[in-house]
């Protein structure tokens, strides 16, 4: 009983949380509210008995999206954290308002006598030993549906062309007020803390075969350490887009790809594997992956300017 | 031995609840202080024994083993973190000009 | 089978590291492969009927399908046909800007694989990722050319794009827990057509709406597509909003059976489209908007399908989106080079233009026809098996449409044409232009009238897979 | 009341709000904000429907909500980096026609929070 309680609790509380982001006043509110909704996210992931979610949510979903938002809410409000933005909704409000009701019910009313479909989760199950992997979603994520998350990379990688394409690779952002590069704490805190992410991602790239984890999550923790690094000032940004970075960024969908064409070579079909190293290439492709997306979604972070060791 | 377990168990739920009021505490203290800086100091402070407590707790119902090191790893890093980000905030509220108790 | 799919997905990455010099037998060896292999692939499905390629060895309901049949080649010959001469127009088009090229070939050859994958799954979760590459490669595109307007314009086309996408997903997830299967076949055996498959088809219906820029949901097209640049603008009105119209055919009669109702509101639609976008492309005072609306227009065509839901109408609405996508692909070249001459495109001081551009006036002049649907275009077979369709159904008033709609084209298309034959002194003499900007144009806009000669063989590819076989 | 129906209500209500958000503000932030509550709903109701029995849950939907998740933060990374160029480029923080100049924007700005 204290479950569904508990469920209920969470999902209110959700709702609540998704309302409150849409309609606060204050811009700032909406974005740190907007943060919590996510944290809280990770939380329902769990509950429903999906760790690999879990995961992926709390590295992407409540960290890295959080800093792209709080940074995009600096220079969209002109750098004075303390400037109050009140909200001018639009005139239509109350129709939209309806429209959305009317939407919500319409939802409710079909799918309330719902039960989940479990036959394509037994096959899944079943057929999970040929995969080559122990844990089911990552079997689904690289073999069985391997095509989907072909062309999931190329979305990523098409993101950071986008946002090379905006700003440019040469193109300087506003005026950084970052961290105060000289304060001893943040010395220290880099100094633990970056080694400890790469081995939480080392960890998560080896144990996605066999247990929760894998190349997104991975990629996601480093891409955090990234982040760290950039706002610490300990990544000199470049100003052109050197070549070594755009090739960190191509590595992964290049390996895959390669990986995907390699049983062609012999007459077999794209993405099948051969029978005997399916885990060794498994493990090649999360690897690449792993690299070019912590590598992008740093670099989305930063504006799409490069990085280079040493201080600014 | 019934008794030692029943003593056993009742003492990690003890911890528990005290680690609940402790954020209870830090929560209350959030609302009530004036001014930035009593804030933070009560809530850094609160939170983190608050996390302390419920991770002992938490230990303490799975006895010794890999998942209370793990317990113990994520009060260091909350420890951590807490502690980074206070400072931060305090010197940011110090270097933009705000006194000691005019309010955010 | 895979071939169109792979080939820009190994090119994309290799555009990003090398030099631009190196790019143009990489360009040509892309439209080469592609063409061969959907020649091929053509071929293998005029043989055997439709082809299924489990990918990665798993079969349908644990792994994705690619199904190439009649209905899904239409499109990728389009692609094939299309896309060759816009990458060598945009080759020599784009030559001054190093930094910009830096970005355009990678996103041009992830747009091109996004054309190829979307139109062969046959799995509807994959369907959403293949339109979020289109997205996500199409709006950079349309930034790339700097200004504030096209800034405007992709952010407005970003958004509603989401909006389409996440509101596709969610009638996807209503599918999936209503039938417990992704794949295309496997839903089309189960579908039991009760209230939760009504709500998820419409959610997926309002979504390809919204990613098609059909009519009520059209807005962020006109800015989007006349603020890119010449041969992204073309590339997006030929090919990008058709992938959305073939994913509405394709759910609407191979998987879905939709109340009869419904199809008469989509026919609704795109009468309203095709009058509302003819109107508006009148008003405009740019050459390229008058493109853009004439495309919202032309869409309307073919959305005549699923009122009509026979044989002869699916033919006519796929050689219309031929047509259409041949013509409207040239006509925005065209306007790239006026453009990339005159510095501006208002319509009204286009005197002269004529004698200066006479190549590109006469792939205007060709394309006009197409789009107005006159004789020997393939636009025109389209528009004519609709009529057909249209009187076997007894549902005369779409014939109100089809005229009328080519009436109101021949309008907005002979005021640009008129241009031509004002003569202005200033113009004297024929300016040179590099031989990819003069002749592309030209080349796709024959095509479009050529291929009216011989679509037989096109027309008996369409109808084994289809549910109206049995229909002439 | 099994978790299916708690949590699709829970999505239901969120992607109505999320819609809501988007269609009613004119501030790009906040649209960007409504796009990833949508796509959060969507994706808690995949992952309830993945909950078949509470041994063993049905991977397909993590795996789609996976690949959804890393979609929308590419999708909201490149939203924002777009927003952040038109505010630069014109000072403006919406879509609506006037591109109004940066210094006005500024000026309303600096008096308004002067004043409060």
């Amino acid at each position: 009983m204290t479950a569904t309680l508990f469920d209920a609790l969470l999902a209110l509380l959700l709702v609540w949380l998704g309302w409150r982001t849409v309609v606060s006043t204050n811009l700032f509110n909406a974005v740190v509210l907007f943060v919590i909704f996510g944290l809280l996210m990770v939380l329902c992931w769990a509950r429903l008995g999906a760790p690999d979610v879990a995961l992926a949510e709390a590295a992407i979903g409540a960290g890295l999206t959080a800093a792209l938002l709080l940074e995009a809410y600096r220079d969209l409000t002109g750098n004075d954290p303390h400037h109050v933005h009140d909200v001018e909704d639009s005139p239509l409000r109350w129709p939209l308002a309806a429209l959305c009701g009317l939407l919500f019910l319409g939802l409710v009313a079909t799918g309330w006598q719902l039960a989940p479909p479990t036959e394509l989760g037994e096959t899944v199950h079943a057929r999970v030993a040929e995969s080559g992997v122990e844990n089911p979603v990552t079997a689904v994520l690289l073999n069985f549906r391997g095509y989907d998350t072909l062309l999931e990379v190329a979305v990523l990688m098409l993101a950071l062309l986008g946002v090379w394409a905006t700003n440019g690779p040469h193109a300087t952002l506003g005026s950084r007020q970052t961290l105060d590069p000289d304060s001893a704490l943040i010395d220290a805190m880099v100094r633990l803390l970056v080694p400890m992410a790469a081995l939480v991602c080392s960890y998560l790239l080896w144990a996605g075969a066999h247990a929760p984890g894998g190349a997104f999550q991975a990629g996601a923790v480093l891409a955090g350490a990234g982040v760290l690094l950039h706002l610490a000032e300990r990544l000199q940004p470049l100003g052109t887009a050197s070549t070594s970075s755009r090739a960190l960024v191509t590595v992964g969908l290049f390996v895959f790809v390669a990986v995907a064409c390699y049983p062609l070579v012999y007459g077999g079909r794209l993405l099948a594997y051969p029978d005997g190293q399916t885990k060794a290439l498994i493990f090649l492709v999360e690897a690449a992956l792993t690299v070019s997306i912590a590598h992008s979604l740093t670099l989305m972070f930063s504006g799409g300017r490069a990085f280079q060791r040493g201080r600014r | 031995m019934a008794v030692l377990d029943a003593f056993y168990h009742s003492l990690g739920w003890l911890w528990l609840v005290l680690g609940a009021g402790f954020f209870l505490a830090g929560t209350v203290a959030l609302i009530r202080f004036p001014d930035v800086y009593s804030r933070l100091h009560a809530l850094t402070k609160a939170d983190n024994l608050g996390l302390g407590l419920i991770c002992l707790g938490m230990a303490w119902e799975l006895g010794w083993g890999r998942q209370s090191l793990k317990f113990l790893l994520i009060w260091l890093l909350a420890l951590l973190a807490g502690s980074v980000s206070c400072h931060l905030v305090a010197r940011f509220a110090l270097r933009s000009g705000l006194g000691p108790d005019d309010p955010p | 089978m895979v071939g169109p799919i792979v080939t820009p997905l190994l090119v994309a990455p290799l555009c990003l590291l090398l030099p631009r010099r190196g790019l143009y037998p990489l360009h040509l060896t892309v439209s080469l492969t592609g063409l061969l292999a959907v020649v091929a692939l053509m071929r293998a499905v005029a043989l055997e009927g439709p082809l299924r390629y489990a990918m990665g060895g798993w079969g349908a309901p644990l792994g994705i399908d690619l199904l190439a049949d009649g209905l899904s080649l239409m499109p990728l010959l389009l692609t094939a046909l299309v896309m060759p001469p816009l990458t060598l127009y945009a080759h020599d088009y784009l030559d001054e800007d190093g930094d910009k090229q830096l970005n355009f070939w990678p996103l041009w050859y992830l747009l091109w694989c996004g054309l190829n994958a979307s139109v062969l799954t046959a799995d509807i979760f994959n369907v959403y990722v293949t339109l979020e590459v289109l997205t996500l490669a199409a709006v950079p595109l349309v930034v790339l050319s700097g200004g504030v307007e096209a800034l405007r314009g992709a952010i407005r086309y970003l958004l509603f794009a989401l909006l389409g996408s996440l509101t596709y997903l969610l009638g996807v997830a209503l599918l999936f827990a209503a039938h417990g299967t992704l794949d295309m076949a496997g839903l089309a055996v189960r579908w039991a057509g009760d209230r939760l498959d009504a709500v998820g088809l419409a959610l997926i219906v309002v979504g390809l709406l919204a990613k098609g820029a059909i009519f009520p949901l059209h807005i962020w097209l006109p800015p989007a597509h006349s603020a890119a640049p010449a041969p992204v603008s073309a590339a997006l009105s030929a090919l990008v909003v058709k992938v959305a119209f073939y994913l509405l055919a394709r759910l609407w009669f191979w998987v879905a059976e939709p109340a009869a109702g419904a199809g008469l509101l989509l026919g609704g639609l795109g009468a309203t489209a095709v009058f509302y976008g003819s109107l508006q492309a009148l008003r405009q005072g740019r050459l390229k908007l008058i493109i853009a609306y004439s495309t919202v227009a032309q869409l309307g065509y073919l959305l005549l399908l699923f009122p009509l839901a026979s044989g002869a109408a699916l033919t006519g609405s796929l050689l219309q989106m031929i047509g259409h996508g041949l013509a409207k692909a040239s006509l925005f070249l065209a306007a790239g080079n006026v453009i990339h001459v005159l510095g501006h495109d208002r319509v009204r001081d286009f005197a002269g233009v004529g004698r200066l551009l006479p190549t590109t006036w006469m792939a205007v002049g060709l394309s006009a026809i197409s789009l107005t649907g006159l004789p020997p275009s393939v636009a025109f077979l389209g528009k004519w098996r609709l009529l057909e369709a249209s009187f076997q159904q007894a549902q005369w008033w779409w014939v109100v449409v089809l005229v009328g709609g080519g009436l109101l084209a021949a309008a907005y298309l002979f005021r640009v044409l008129a241009c031509a034959f004002v003569d202005d002194p200033a113009y004297p003499e024929v300016h040179r232009l590099p031989w990819s900007l003069t002749w592309m144009p030209l080349a796709l806009a024959a095509l479009g009238l050529l291929m009216g000669l011989f679509s037989a063989p096109l027309e008996a590819l369409l109808l084994p897979g289809s549910p109206f076989a049995e229909a002439p | 009341m099994s978790q299916l129906t708690l949590y699709g209500l829970a999505a239901a209500a969120l992607f109505a709000l999320g819609l809501y958000g988007l269609l009613a503000y004119a501030h790009l932030l906040r649209k960007i904000l409504a796009v990833n509550v949508m796509g959060n709903a969507v994706f808690l109701f995949l992952v309830a429907l993945g909950r078949t029995d509470p041994q063993q849950t049905n991977p397909v939907p993590h795996a789609m909500v996976l690949t959804g998740i890393v979609i929308t933060v590419s999708a909201t990374a490149f939203a924002l980096a777009l927003a952040r160029r038109l505010h630069r480029e014109v000072g403006a923080v919406d879509l609506d026609a006037q591109s109004r100049r940066g210094e006005a924007l500024d000026s309303t700005q600096t008096e308004e929070s002067g004043k409060s």
